[in-house]
């Protein structure tokens, strides 16, 4: 039987789930407090993931804010949408804007490593569709445990697949990222995905639904039962019944490439007629995500009606619906007088459309299944109003000793050659063309560099020659001997990268990579790690537009190397006037060594 | 010189293939993977990409699109086709050529820029080529293996009909190191390597792969 | 010898973008009536008659199939 | 409704580039006596009872098949 709100009205004694779904006692407690019932099976799947971790930022939040605090007017003057949004938007004149954000899939990875990586990608490209920007080129910061390593050889392969499996079939260019080994990712691999857009700086689409009497419209693939979960781990017992035997839902998506590329030709013109008030990508925390963030972002309710949007597998639960992670979807909202336009768009790129709700009067999100309300709350306490932990942060006792723990201890080689050559066979510093090879950077036609250039290159204005140059960089030893210095060492890092392409750097993401923010050590790295960033931030005046947090990076106890991933974008007037990586071609060129 | 430019769902490289027949001052007319005419194109170009997704294999249902039933007919008349990538599959797939396109001998996608040795110089698309030069541009497939039979290998090779090959090491397994191929008129060209990634050295690795937009020019002002 | 055939499907649960191609292209190619298409792998093995079927069984299991996504079958087709 | 399956092989003559790299990874896992391997692919299709053998021919061989490289065979399943 579905659990419908007036059900649980009835049976306020029903005991749920709510710990194997991730919740914590007193935030089940402020559920109750904020229903004054308690949730539908429905409201409590949409509480769940949304007040994970990784949805709602719940321990880093209270440390986040330094960014914000950093910046000043002068930083931000550029800065069309920062933090909050789906991604940082830069002005980088001419009329241009840009949109850049670093996303992990690390844990989907993990468990299967090609549509792990592949969905990852997906995801991310979705993030700069949502704000109305064409998606340009992708990047990929990998980080994997000892090169010899079982499990190395297990993910290593699928991963590199999947992303370029993804990113070649939607015709993003790839134009950087890093491979590192480290024996501390054994178990744990980072799979982090930058995506960078464009778009005319009047298209800037923000998320939110406005309007009374405006429609919600879910378009792309259709709903299944796949990555159920993947946020917050739903238990399977939750949704078993025992006549049913349903088997363990998965938690791993299936990219399906082809229809995203579709998915961002048929948006693009969505935008391009204007028939769009606000729009929201689906990814983690699918439907309850996208339906709550865009009516906590809007100034009026929403209703929608949740039998209506299309499946893919049969007897789906209203909470398996609203959870479902299913890839390639987005939810637009459009006005009454739009929508026949919208459906005319979609129809001649064969995208499934469904009006699947509407804006109401009043500051309710309710959602019906076949006429029974299941889903009755305040978008905003779903959505932004999740709940906050400050925790313990605490310097690890060995720190001291790690940093005694010089380079002055090691024997100096004797034989330069030798040293020379093992370093280069090194794993870390060998050639990663084995990666780059199965990247496809040329499509498009707009890749100005690429691999093996310290930063990748693209065009954005053919007929100006106006363009951006990324680099993500992080070393995640140096930010483990010190985080507030390595952290700030990774922006320094990035930052030369894009200025040695001869772009200037204007503004900064993040893909912050740690163990559990329930070991008060790590807190103390992440902590560290936010202030040394924001403070580089300020010092070289660019700002932190967006970001990511991935915590619980361990294997068992054992948290990863911290690894705060900063990504740099710079703009250039003309791309032609790039400089490429490598000496000169001509013999007798001087050779300068700068700085100290 | 109007150029038509099929784009179906999945397709990619379209952008660079109408950009490559505007370098060659050609007019780059897009069509519809739903046309039923070509507008009156003087040639076409089936550009690179996943068709479809290629989920089945590569170019199959594209070449069943009611644009293909056009470009199949025109080309059986004698108007310049060419299929770059996956063009290249979606016209074997076609019959338009013979042949087909698999998996990579090592099984993965592969992106560099490749050598390629011109071989007929007689086509449509490659008159401006000297025989035997060779040129540099982008390969980036997952499936560029050139695959056929004995016979049909012997008859390719007999009549000159090889256009491209591979110089150096095979990047993908393809028999006789074929990169390109002709149709026995002339018109039909497939090729894996992307010339219209190679316009422009700012952009690709040469401006090598101008060539053929620039030949397609001199066949359609001589025609 | 005996000829193997070990067969890898998509588990229901999961999205099949390879069969949803094929299903929705076939009306499309003028061929009604397939309601609908899953796409997997075919495998035929030459394997020497010591080999058991636990061996086999592990084979599809543990290399040919990734289980997290996909449900695998073996069958023995030739004596 | 019928489930009708078609497996298509690639052609004995054409090389199976993937057939082989599972052939020579399984000695590697420990896995001997395996003296062959070629990959192909599996179909499942829900098939109305009006779908004749011939029209399903015609699917393999025109479509699901690319007869230059490939060999394909359907057989009903369930009646
Ligand atoms: N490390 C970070 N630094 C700066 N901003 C961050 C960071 N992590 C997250 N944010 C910002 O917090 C906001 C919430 O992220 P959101 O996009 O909702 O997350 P997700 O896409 O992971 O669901 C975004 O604007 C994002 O840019």
């Amino acid at each position: 039987m579905i659990d419908t709100v007036k059900n649980a009205e009835a049976t306020p004694d029903q005991e749920q789930p709510y710990k194997e779904l991730g919740l914590k006692d007193d935030e089940y407690a402020r559920i109750k407090e904020i229903l004054r019932r308690r949730p539908t099976d429905a409201e409590l799947a949409m509480y769940s993931v949304m007040w994970s971790e990784h949805c709602s930022y719940k321990s880093s939040k209270v440390h986040l804010k330094y960014f914000g605090d950093t910046t000043t007017d002068e930083m931000r003057s550029k800065m069309l949408a920062g933090i909050g949004e789906n991604a940082g938007v830069v002005d980088i004149g001419d009329g241009w804007a840009v949109t850049f954000k670093v996303e992990s899939h690390n844990h989907p990875s993990y468990v299967e490593p090609y549509q792990g990586a592949a969905t990852g990608v997906g995801g991310i490209v979705r993030d700069i569709l949502a704000m109305g920007a064409r998606p340009l080129a992708v990047m990929d910061p990998l980080r994997f445990g000892r090169p010899d390593a079982d499990d190395t050889k297990r993910v290593l392969p699928g991963i590199v697949a999947g992303v370029g499996g993804y990113g070649n079939c939607l015709g993003l260019p790839n134009i950087g990222g890093e491979v590192v080994f480290d024996e501390s990712y054994q178990g744990n691999p980072l799979v982090n995905a930058l995506c960078v857009g464009a778009m005319r700086t009047e298209d800037l689409h923000l998320a939110h639904a406005s309007g009374t009497g405006n429609k919600v419209i879910l378009y792309g693939a259709r709903t299944g039962l796949d990555g159920i979960g993947g946020v917050s781990v739903l238990a399977s017992e939750t949704f078993d019944d025992t006549a049913g035997k349903r088997k363990k839902l998965p938690s791993v998506q299936v990219g399906d490439p082809f229809t995203e590329k579709v998915l961002i030709e048929c948006s693009l013109e969505l935008f391009e007629k204007g028939v769009v008030v606000g729009i929201q990508d689906l990814g983690g925390a699918g439907l309850s995500c996208a339906t709550s963030e865009l009516a906590s972002a809007g100034d009026g309710g929403m209703h929608v009606w949740l039998d209506r949007v299309p499946l893919r597998a049969t007897g789906m639960t209203p909470a398996e619906i609203l959870s479902s992670e299913s890839q390639e979807r987005m939810c637009a909202v459009v006005e009454p007088a739009n929508v026949e336009a919208f459906m005319e768009v979609c129809a001649k790129w064969d995208v499934i459309a469904t009006e699947i709700g509407e804006v109401t009067e009043g500051d309710r999100l309710v959602i019906t299944y076949h006429d029974e309300v299941v889903v009755d709350v305040p978008p905003r306490t779903v959505a932004h109003e999740g709940p906050v932990y400050n925790r313990p942060i605490q310097r690890p006792a060995d720190q001291d000793e790690l940093q005694a723990n010089t380079p002055d201890s090691l024997p100096r080689p004797d034989d330069l050659l030798a040293l020379i050559k093992t370093m280069a066979a090194s794993p870390n510093l060998a050639s990663k063309k084995w990666v780059t090879q199965q990247y496809d950077r040329y499509v498009r036609g707009g890749t100005v560099l690429a691999q093996p250039s310290d930063g990748g290159m693209i065009r954005i204005d053919e007929e100006t020659g106006r363009g951006v140059a990324l680099s993500t960089d992080c070393n995640g030893r140096y930010t483990k001997l010190d985080p507030y210095e390595g952290a700030k060492l990774a922006l320094a890092e990035a930052y030369r990268n894009v200025s040695a392409t001869g772009a200037t750097p204007i503004a900064v993401t993040n893909c912050l990579n740690f163990g559990s923010p329930e070991d008060p050590a790590v807190m103390w790295q992440f902590e560290q790690a936010v202030k040394g960033l924001a403070d580089g931030c300020a010092e070289l005046g660019i700002p932190v537009t967006g970001g990511n947090v991935s915590f619980y990076n361990q294997t068992g106890s054992t948290a990863i190397l911290p690894t705060p991933v900063v990504g740099v974008l710079g703009v250039i007037d003309d791309v032609r006037r790039r400089i490429p990586t490598g000496i000169g071609a001509e013999a007798g060129e001087t050779l300068l060594l700068l700085g100290e | 010189m109007r150029v038509g430019v099929v784009t179906f769902p999945g397709t990619l490289d379209d952008v660079d293939a109408q950009r490559a027949v505007k370098y060659a001052d050609g007019e780059a007319v897009p069509l519809w993977h739903g046309d039923h005419d070509l507008k009156g194109v003087d040639a076409v170009i089936v550009p690179g990409g996943f068709s479809y997704g290629d989920y089945l294999r590569c170019g199959a249902i594209a070449r069943f699109a009611p644009v293909m039933q056009e470009v199949i007919e025109a080309a059986n008349k004698g108007m310049p086709v060419l299929g770059i990538c996956n063009g290249f599959q979606i016209l074997a797939e076609a019959h338009l050529l013979p042949g087909a396109l698999t998996r990579n001998h090592k099984l993965h996608f592969v992106c560099r820029d490749q050598w390629l040795k011109v071989e007929n110089t007689n086509t449509a698309w490659t008159t401006r080529y000297d025989l035997g030069a060779e040129i540099l541009v982008p390969l980036k497939s997952g499936e560029g293996g050139y695959q056929a039979d004995e016979d049909t290998l012997k008859e390719l090779e007999d009549e000159q009909r090889v256009v491209f090959r591979y110089v150096g090491e095979n990047p993908n397994g393809s028999r006789n190191n074929i990169a390109g191929i002709t149709n026995a008129r002339g018109n039909v060209v497939g090729l894996m390597p992307h010339p219209e990634h190679a316009i422009d050295a700012l952009t690709g690795p040469t401006d090598d792969g101008l060539g053929m937009f620039l030949s397609l020019l001199d066949t359609v002002v001589n025609a | 010898m005996a000829r193997v055939v070990v067969d890898v499907m998509p588990k229901p649960e999961i999205l099949d973008p390879q069969g949803q191609a094929v299903a929705n292209a076939l009306p499309r190619l003028g061929f009604e009536g397939i309601t609908a298409v899953r796409q997997g792998k075919h495998f035929e093995l030459e394997v020497a008659d010591d080999v058991d079927d636990a061996t086999l069984a592990k084979i599809a299991e543990t290399f040919l199939a990734n289980p997290v996504i996909e449900d695998w079958t073996v069958r023995r087709v030739e004596a």
